[in-house]
C-alpha cells in the first residue's frame, strides 16, 4: 500500500493536540496578527502514528540489517544512550540557565572531553560544532586565528588535501577562503611524504589528511608527512571520519595531529537518525588550545565554569548560539562509560578484522584497485571485476538491494574507478558477515555469468525501482502543490 | 562485551581467514612507534546498571527546568509523547541520510512534507532539508546573499540574538566578509534602512526581536530590494509563526529560523534544527539538503536527494555550503509535531503562548521595581528591574525559579545589565506565575 | 530475508548484559547448584536488535493499519498511556511496600474505580482480574458466593448463556462446575425474554449475556431479561467486552446487570500486546459488592486502604497474587482523563456510526444475517453473498491480506453461518473506512465475477502463505529441537 | 479531541450515508429509558499536558523502590533499555493475538522461543505461550493435575506462597475440588509426603520457598509418583534457576512461575507473566495457548497458534481453561531479557543475586537483635527481628528504606510477627546495604 503525502490526507481544521483556548485577553501583536490560512494539514492522532509507521517501513535501518556504508561507520546504536539522553536533567535544562543550576551538564562535558583528550592524546577539544563538517570549519578557523597571531593569517592561504578525501575538506577550506592544493596519493594508495614536500610552501596553512584515508589504509608516512608541514610552518588538521580503526590503538596525537574532529555519530555511535544531528566536536594540540571558540571549558578549582565571550581571550568567536550537541554528549559518553577504555580498543580491532575478514572472504572474486594487503576498518573494491559484464557499480549496489542489502559506499573515493567502499563495523556477527559474504560472491559470480538483467532491473524488490534523478533535478519539484 | 557480537573463537577463526596470527598484525602499516603500547588511561567498560547510575547522578545535578522562563533562542513546550516515540522507531533512528532512495523513501518522504511545511510557515516559496540549527542557518543566509547578489557586506540588526551575530561575525570573518552589526536596540527603534548601500548583500533582522518585539518587515524589505539586497528574517520562535505574520509575507528574501520549539527538547542547546526558506529564483544557490519529487522506473511518484550538484561530495570546494549530516531526526521531530498540531493546533498553541505571555507581562509590570519594556510581543518580553539582573536570576533560582536570560549573559558590558528576557508559554500554569511572582517581590 | 530462530543464532557463551562477576564468597545453595547446561543461547545486543525488530516486521499492527477484528476492539493506543505507565513512582513500586508508601498508587486506583463506576451506573468493582475471561470466573464466583449467603449455592447450579456467546462464557460458567444452559436467539439476532423465562428455573445462578451482543445488536429486551432473572432468584451477569458501543450513552447499571466485566484493553486502549497482557475489572451492583474478592479498596476519611485478606469480610476470597494490572489501569486512566466523559460517549457513538457506515456502504454486495438494520459498533455479515462461488468465509479473509488489510474476524459467532464480524472503532478516519469499502466491494465484486484463484491462493503478498494448520496440531512441535 | 479522527462534517456525511438524520438515531435499539439523558458526572477530557501533570502527582505520592528489599514474589532486577525499547515496537505492542498466522509470524516465532526457553529454564519438557501470573498459573496447574490423575485433591507445603495458596483454595472451592494446606513451614522442616494419599492428585511445593529456602523436591517427587499423584513445583524467582536445580531435574510434572524478575518491572504487581510447564504426555491436558511450528503452503516453516481444540473459543464449556487474552507481551520481555542474557548472563545474574543476598545476610546476622534463620537461600531470607516486624518495616520507611516484607503481611494472625522477609538483587549496592543496616540499627 502507498502512503498518501499528509498534504493529501490531512484537513487544516484537524488535530492531534488538544490545546484549551485561552481566557480572553488583550493581545500585544501590534498589528501583525497572521490571518491568512498557513497551509499546513493535521493529523488527529491514530492517523500520525500509521502515517509515520508506515513512512518507516520504506526505510532501511542498522537495526535491521547490516549496513555496510563505508566511510559512514553504521554501527549499533545503543537504547540506553537514548534513554540516558531522556533523562529530565538533560534533556530538559536551558542552555542560559544559571551555570550553578546546571553543573552536571558541565561535569558531563569535562567528562567526554576527558575521554577524547585520552583517546587522542591531544591538549583542549572544541566541544561544540555540530557535525563533522562544521567541526573541519572550526578546526581551520583555529588554525588561522594561530597563524594570525603570528602574522601570517594573510600569507599563508592554501590548504593541501589528497584527492582521495572527503568532499566536506575542500568545501570547508574553500568556505574559508582557502586554496586547495591536491595532494596526488601513490600508486599504493597513499600520501607519501615526498608529495608533500613538493606541495609545501610558504603560503601553505595546513594540510587536511584523513587517516586512515577513504581508501581503507592507513597513512603510513603520516609522521614524516606531519614533520615536514610543522617543519615549513604549517598545521596538521585530521580527518577523523576514519577513527573508529584505530581509537584506543593508536593516537592522533603521537602522529603529530594538530585539530582532528571526532564524528560522535560515527565512532561513538550516536544515531545517524536519517541525516543527523551529528555533533563534531574537534581536539587540539597545545599550540592550537588557546584559539579554540567560545564556549569553552574552565575548571577553577572545584568548580567548572563555562567561557562564553572571548573577549579577553584568544579565542576565535563563536560557531553556534549555544553550547553544542549536548543530547549527543551524552549518548556519546554512555558509549565510552560503557565500552571502557579496553571496549574502544576491541571495538577497534574488531572493525578492522571484519573488515580484513570480507577483504580475505572475497579477493577473489572482487578487484581491489591497491592490490591485495591489509585494509583498516573499511574495503576498498573497484570494478575491474565487472569489466565486460556490461554490469556497473550502481548496478551491482541496486542489486544488492533485491539481497536484503543496503550497498556500499560507492564511487567514493573519485579517485579509484568504480570504488565500492565496504565498512562493516564491530558491530555484526561472524555469522552475520558469512552471509553477506555469500552474498556477494554470488552476485559477483552471476555478473560475471553474464546475468545482467537482474542488475540492470535491480532492485525489483524495494519500496521503489530506480528514481528518475535527472528529472528530479532538471525541473526541481520541492515542495507539494508546486508542481502544478 | 554486550555490544561486540564477536567471541574469541570466531577471532581466531576470522584471523585464520585473512591469513595474520594475531590482532595486532592487522595494524602492521602503523608505524610502531605510535602504536599505544599501554592500556588507556580511562575506566574499564561498565554494565548498564553502572552507567545508568553514573549518568543519573550527573543528570540530578542539573536543575530541570520546570518553573522555567527561559528564552532568547529555545524554549520549552510541550512535546506529545507520541513525537518522542516515532522519532525512536528504528527506520528512522538508526537509518543514514537517504542515498539510496529505492531504501530510504520513508525519510525522504518526510524530508519533502518538512520542507513543505516549513515553505508554508515562513510563508515562502521552498525550504531545504535542514540546517544544524537557527544560528548556523543564518550565518549561511548571508553567504548566500553574497552568492546572489555578487556583494559581502551583511548589515545585523540590533534586535538580532546577539550569539547568532557573533555566529554570522566569526564565520565572515574568516571567509573575508563584512559585517556591520547595529546597536542593540531594546526598542526596535532602529533605522537599518539607513545602513543599506550598494555593496549591502542582505539586511538580516529578527522577528520577533531578542528583546521580543515584533516588526513589520515590509519598509526594510523594501529598502533591500530598491538598493538590490536580500532581506534575511531570523526567526528564532517557530511557535510565533501561528499567530505573527510571516517573514515571507512581508518580502523577504531567506527566511532562516530555529525549529526547537517544535517537538525538540531543549537539551541544553542541541541537538536542534535549522529551518531555511527562501525564494523559487535563488535555488540553486541555498545550502543544505534538497528533497526532490520524481517518478521511478515503474512511474511511481518517488522522492530523492536532488540537485546535489551543490553539494560538497560533488562539487567539493565550489559547493554552496559544506553540509553534510544535517539534523534529519530533529527535522523529523518538528514535522511530526506540526503534523499533529496542524493548522487549527498551532494557531491554538500560539495563542496560549500568547496569552500567557502576556498575562504573565500584566502581572509583572504590577510588581514594584519591574518595567515591562514592549509594546509587543509574543511570548517573550523585556523586563527592566531595579537591580543588576543577573544577580537577580541567581537569587530567584535558589528560591526554584528560573526567571528568564539576563541581557548581561548575551551582551556583558554592554550597559544594559538592568535588563531580563522573560519568557511564558503554554506549558506555564498560573501556578508557575504567582510562584514567580512571589519569588521576584521576595528578591528585589 | 528469513530470519532464524534464536537457537540457530545465539550461542550459550554470547551475552548481551555485562554484569561484573561477584567477589569470592561462600554459596548458600545447599548442594542444589544448578550446573549441567541450561540450553538458552544468548545474543549479544546488536544481534538481539536485529533478531526483534526483523520479527516485528512480519507483524500486523493497528498502528500500521485498520484492523477490523470484531469483538476485539482494535482501536488506536496512545503511547502517553506507555509514557505514564513507565514514571518511575507507578513502574518501580512493590505490591508489598507498605501502604504508606503507595499513597499515589491508591488514589489512582480509586480515581479509576469512580470513571468505572459513573460509566457503568454500578456500585462497586473489583479491579483485581487479570483480563476479561478472569472477570468472568471473579463475576460469577461473586455471584456464587451471594447465593452461598442465601443458602442457595448448592441449588443453583445452572447458567444461562446464549449460543452466539463468547466461548470463554461458557468455558468460565464450566469450570465453576455450573452447567451451560443454552438459550436461542430469536430470528432477529437477539434474545428474547420469552426465551429466557421458558429457561428459567429455581436452578438458575445467573445469565450471561453479552450486550451489545455478538451479532453486533443490541439486546433491546434487556431490561424485561433482567427483570424475569431478578424475579427468579438469578443474577444478571453481562459480558462487558461490547461496552465500546455504548460507554457513555447507556449505562449497564440501569438495564439490571449485577456484574460485569470491563476489558481495559479493548474499551479504553490498553495495548493488546499480541495477546496481552489486558485487565478485566468487574463492576457489581449493590446486591453482590460484598462478596467482592480481596485486595479491595476501603476510605477511611482521608485516607485510603487495601484490605487484603478475606477474614472478617464477606468476601469470596483472592483471585490473584496482588492488587491487579495496575500498569494498566495507568493506561485506562490516562485514556479516560484524556477523553473525558464527553470524549467516551463521543468516541462510542462514533464506533457505531463507522460500523453502520460500513454496514450501508456494503449492503449491497455483502449479507447480513439479521436483515438490514441498524448495527451496534461492530457489523456482521454472513457468507450468504459467496454463495455458489467456490470462495468460503476464510477465502475472503485470506484474500484481504493481500489488499494489506487485517482480516475481520470470522466464523463467530457461531450461529451464524460463515460469519463475518467486523469491528472498525472510533480511531478510523472516514478516508480509511472508504479505502476499507473501496476494498471489500471489489473484492466481493471479485468473488462474484468467480475470480476464485485469488481468493484460493490468497494470501501470496504475506510474509508466509496459509500455513498447514493440520499438521501442526496432528504432531505438535512445541520447542526448538524437539522435531529430531 | 486528539484521538478521534472524524470531523462534524464527516459524521455529517456518513449519516447522510447510513440514512440517519442524528448521531442518537444510531441508538434506536436502546430502550429509551435505559439512555443516558445527562452528561456523565466526570471532567471534560484534558490535553496531554494536563493529563501527564495529573498522573505525575499521582505517582509522586508513592515512594519508588530505589532502596527497596522486598520480595515475596516480585523483584526488582535491571532491565536492559532495548528491552523496553523493543515491546514498544508498533508491531509487537499494538497487535492482537496471533489468529491470522500468515502475518502474525513475529509475534508467533516470540512465543515459540519463549516456550523453547521456559521449557530449558524450568528443566522441562514443553511449555505453554503465558499465563497471567505466577498465581494463576499455580491454580491452573492444581486443575490440570485434577484431569490427569481423575482426582481432587491438592497438597499444598507450607512454603507456598501464603496468596499463591489463597488463589488456589478460591478456584479450588468454587471448582468443588479439595486443598489441604500444610502449616507455615519456616525451616523447610515439614514431611509433606506424608500427606499423600490415593485422592491427592498433586503435591505443590514451592522452591526457593516463600521463606527463601531451597529444596530438593526429589524425595517429594518419587513420594507423589508411588502414589500415583504429580508434583507441581512453584518458582516466583525466575533468576533463581540460573543457579539452582530447576524443578524438572527433580522429577516435577508441571513446574509453574512467576516471570516478572526478567524483562517487567514491579508495577505495583502487574501486568506479570506466567510461566507454565509440563511433560510430554501430559501436553493435552496443558491450559493456555501454545505455538507449535508447521509448514506454509510453500513449504516454509512457519509458526501457528496450535491445540486450540483445547481452548474455550473451540470447546466452550469443555475447554481445559477459560484463558484467552495471556501476556503476550510480558512474555515477549521475559524472552527478550533471557536472550539478552543467555547461558552465560544468566548464570552470572544469578550469582550476582546470590552473592549480594549472601552479603547481607552476613552483615544482618551481626546486627544485635536481628536472627537470620535459613540455612540455604537464594537471594531471599527470612530473619528474626527483636520487635514487630510490620512496625519495623514502617520505621524504616521512614528513613528512606523499604526493608522487606512482614511475614504477617501475608499471614496475618499466624504468630509470625517477628518474621521479615528479606531480599537482595543485583541492583542493591554496597552503600543500599550499609543504608539498611544503618536504619535497622538506629530502627530497634
Amino acid at each position: 500500500q502507498e502512503e498518501p503525502l499528509l498534504f493529501e490526507i490531512g484537513r487544516a481544521d484537524v488535530t492531534g493536540v488538544d490545546i484549551d483556548e485561552p481566557e480572553p485577553f488583550t493581545p500585544r501583536l501590534g498589528a501583525l496578527e497572521r490571518t491568512a490560512p498557513i497551509g499546513l494539514p493535521g493529523l488527529s492522532e491514530p492517523e500520525t502514528m500509521r502515517h509515520y509507521v508506515r513512512l518507516s517501513r520504506k526505510n532501511y535501518s542498522i537495526d535491521a540489517g547490516l549496513y555496510p556504508l563505508g566511510s559512514c561507520t553504521m554501527k549499533h546504536n545503543s537504547r540506553l544512550a537514548e534513554k540516558m539522553a531522556r533523562l529530565e536533567g538533560f534533556a530538559n535544562i536551558h542552555p542560559l540557565q544559571p551555570q550553578a543550576t546546571a553543573r552536571g551538564a558541565l561535569a558531563l562535558m569535562e567528562e567526554l572531553s576527558r575521554f577524547l583528550l585520552e583517546l587522542t592524546n591531544m591538549s583542549a577539544v572544541a566541544l561544540s560544532p555540530k557535525a563533522g563538517a562544521h567541526g573541519e570549519l572550526c578546526g581551520l578557523m583555529t588554525i588561522e586565528a594561530a597563524l594570525r597571531a603570528r602574522g601570517q593569517a594573510q600569507t599563508r592561504r592554501t590548504v593541501l588535501i589528497p584527492q582521495s578525501a572527503h568532499g566536506t575538506n575542500p568545501a570547508s577550506a574553500a568556505l574559508l577562503g582557502f586554496t586547495v592544493r591536491a595532494i596526488p596519493a601513490g600508486e599504493d594508495g597513499i600520501v607519501h611524504a615526498d608529495a608533500v614536500a613538493a606541495a609545501l610552501g610558504p603560503d601553505v596553512a595546513a594540510i587536511m589528511l584523513t587517516n586512515p584515508n577513504t581508501c581503507g589504509l592507513f597513512e603510513r608516512e603520516v609522521v614524516e608527512i606531519a614533520r615536514l608541514v610543522h617543519e615549513s610552518g604549517g598545521y596538521f588538521y585530521c580527518d577523523g571520519a576514519n577513527f573508529n580503526a584505530i581509537a584506543g590503538v593508536a593516537r592522533p596525537g603521537d602522529m603529530g595531529v594538530d585539530a582532528m574532529h571526532l564524528n560522535l555519530h560515527k565512532t561513538f555511535s550516536t544515531p545517524h537518525g536519517g541525516g543527523g544531528p551529528g555533533a563534531g566536536p574537534v581536539v587540539l594540540s597545545a599550540r592550537l588550545a588557546p584559539f579554540a571558540p567560545v564556549p569553552f571549558l574552565l575548571r577553577d578549582g572545584d568548580s567548572l565554569r563555562l567561557v562564553e565571550h572571548a573577549e579577553g581571550t584568544q579565542s576565535f568567536g563563536r560557531l553556534t548560539a549555544f553550547h553544542g550537541q549536548m543530547g549527543m554528549f551524552v549518548r556519546a559518553l554512555s558509549y565510552l562509560l560503557s565500552h571502557g577504555g579496553d571496549g574502544v580498543a576491541q571495538a577497534s580491532r574488531d572493525a578492522v578484522l571484519a573488515a580484513n575478514y570480507l577483504r580475505a572472504r572475497l579477493r577473489d572474486v572482487m578487484t581491489q584497485p591497491f592490490g591485495d594487503r591489509l585494509c583498516m576498518h573499511e574495503v576498498l573494491f573497484d570494478d575491474a571485476f565487472l569489466k565486460g559484464t556490461g554490469v556497473t557499480t550502481l548496478d551491482f549496489a541496486k542489486a544488492m538491494i533485491d539481497e536484503g542489502y543496503h550497498p556500499m559506499t560507492v564511487y567514493f573515493p573519485l579517485v579509484v574507478h568504480g570504488a565500492m567502499l565496504i565498512e562493516p563495523t564491530e558491530s555484526e556477527s561472524k555469522r552475520s558477515l558469512d552471509r553477506f559474504v555469500a552474498t556477494l560472491r554470488a552476485l559477483a559470480e552471476s555478473a560475471q555469468r553474464g546475468e545482467t538483467e537482474r542488475f540492470a532491473e535491480a532492485p525489483r524488490h524495494a519500496p521503489r525501482r530506480r528514481p528518475d534523478e535527472t528529472a528530479a533535478a532538471r525541473r526541481p519539484v520541492l515542495r507539494w502543490g508546486s508542481r502544478q | 562485551m554486550r555490544y561486540l557480537p564477536l567471541t574469541e573463537d570466531d577471532r581466531a577463526q576470522m584471523r585464520e581467514a585473512i591469513g595474520v596470527p594475531t590482532a595486532e598484525a592487522l595494524y602492521a602499516d602503523v608505524p610502531k612507534d605510535v602504536l599505544l603500547t599501554r592500556p588507556l588511561d580511562l575506566p574499564r567498560g561498565r554494565g548498564e546498571m553502572e552507567v545508568e547510575r553514573h549518568l543519573a547522578a550527573l543528570a540530578r545535578n542539573n536543575v530541570a527546568a520546570s518553573r522555567s522562563f527561559l528564552g532568547a533562542g529555545a524554549y520549552r513546550h510541550h512535546i506529545p509523547a507520541s513525537v518522542d516515540h516515532l522519532i525512536q522507531r528504528s527506520e528512522f533512528l538508526t537509518s543514514y541520510t537517504p542515498y539510496q532512495p529505492e531504501i530510504s523513501q520513508g525519510t525522504l518522504q518526510v524530508l519533502f512534507e518538512f520542507q513543505t511545511q516549513v515553505a508554508a510557515l515562513t510563508g515562502m516559496e521552498i525550504a531545504n532539508a535542514s540546517m544544524y540549527d537557527g544560528s548556523t542557518a543564518c550565518a549561511e543566509a548571508a553567504l548566500m546573499a553574497h552568492r546572489v547578489t555578487k556583494r559581502r557586506k551583511a548589515v545585523l540588526s540590533g534586535g538580532l540574538h546577539p550569539h547568532y551575530a557573533e555566529v554570522v561575525r566569526t564565520l565572515s570573518r574568516f571567509a573575508g566578509d563584512e559585517v556591520d552589526t547595529l546597536a542593540p536596540d531594546v526598542f526596535a527603534r532602529e533605522d537599518i534602512t539607513a545602513q543599506i548601500d550598494d555593496d549591502v548583500s542582505c539586511v538580516i533582522v529578527q522577528t520577533p526581536d531578542v528583546f521580543g518585539n515584533l516588526r513589520d518587515l515590509s519598509p526594510i524589505a523594501r529598502a533591500c530590494h530598491a538598493k538590490g539586497a536580500l532581506l534575511v528574517a531570523v526567526v528564532t520562535e517557530a511557535v510565533s509563526l501561528g499567530l505573527v505574520t510571516p517573514p515571507g509575507d512581508f518580502g523577504a528574501d531567506i527566511v532562516v529560523g530555529e525549529g526547537q520549539s517544535l517537538g525538540n527538547p531543549l537539551s541544553f542547546g542541541g541537538p536542534y534544527v535549522g529551518l531555511f526558506a527562501t525564494k523559487q529564483e535563488h535555488l540553486r544557490q541555498m545550502p543544505g539538503r534538497l528533497c526532490g519529487e520524481t517518478v521511478d522506473a515503474d512511474g511511481r511518484r518517488s522522492f530523492v536527494l536532488t540537485l546535489s550538484a551543490r553539494e560538497q561530495h560533488i562539487r567539493r570546494d565550489k559547493a554552496t555550503s559544506n553540509i553534510c549530516t544535517n539534523s534529519g531526526l530533529c527535522a523529523l521531530a518538528f514535522s511530526i509535531h506540526l503534523t499533529l498540531l496542524g493548522e487549527a493546533g498551532l494557531r491554538r498553541l500560539a495563542r496560549a503562548n500568547h496569552a500567557s505571555a502576556v498575562r504573565l507581562a500584566e502581572r509583572l509590570a504590577r510588581v514594584h521595581g519591574v518595567e515591562v519594556l514592549n509594546e509587543t510581543f509574543f511570548n517573550e518580553f523585556t523586563l527592566r528591574v531595579s537591580s543588576d539582573a543577573a544577580r537577580l536570576v541567581e537569587r530567584l533560582a535558589e528560591r526554584g525559579v528560573l526567571a528568564g536570560v539576563p541581557v548581561s549573559r548575551l551582551l556583558p558590558g554592554a550597559g544594559l545589565d538592568d535588563l531580563l528576557l522573560v519568557t511564558s508559554t503554554e506549558v506555564a500554569t498560573n501556578e508557575d506565575h504567582e510562584a514567580f511572582i512571589a519569588a521576584l517581590e521576595g528578591a528585589l
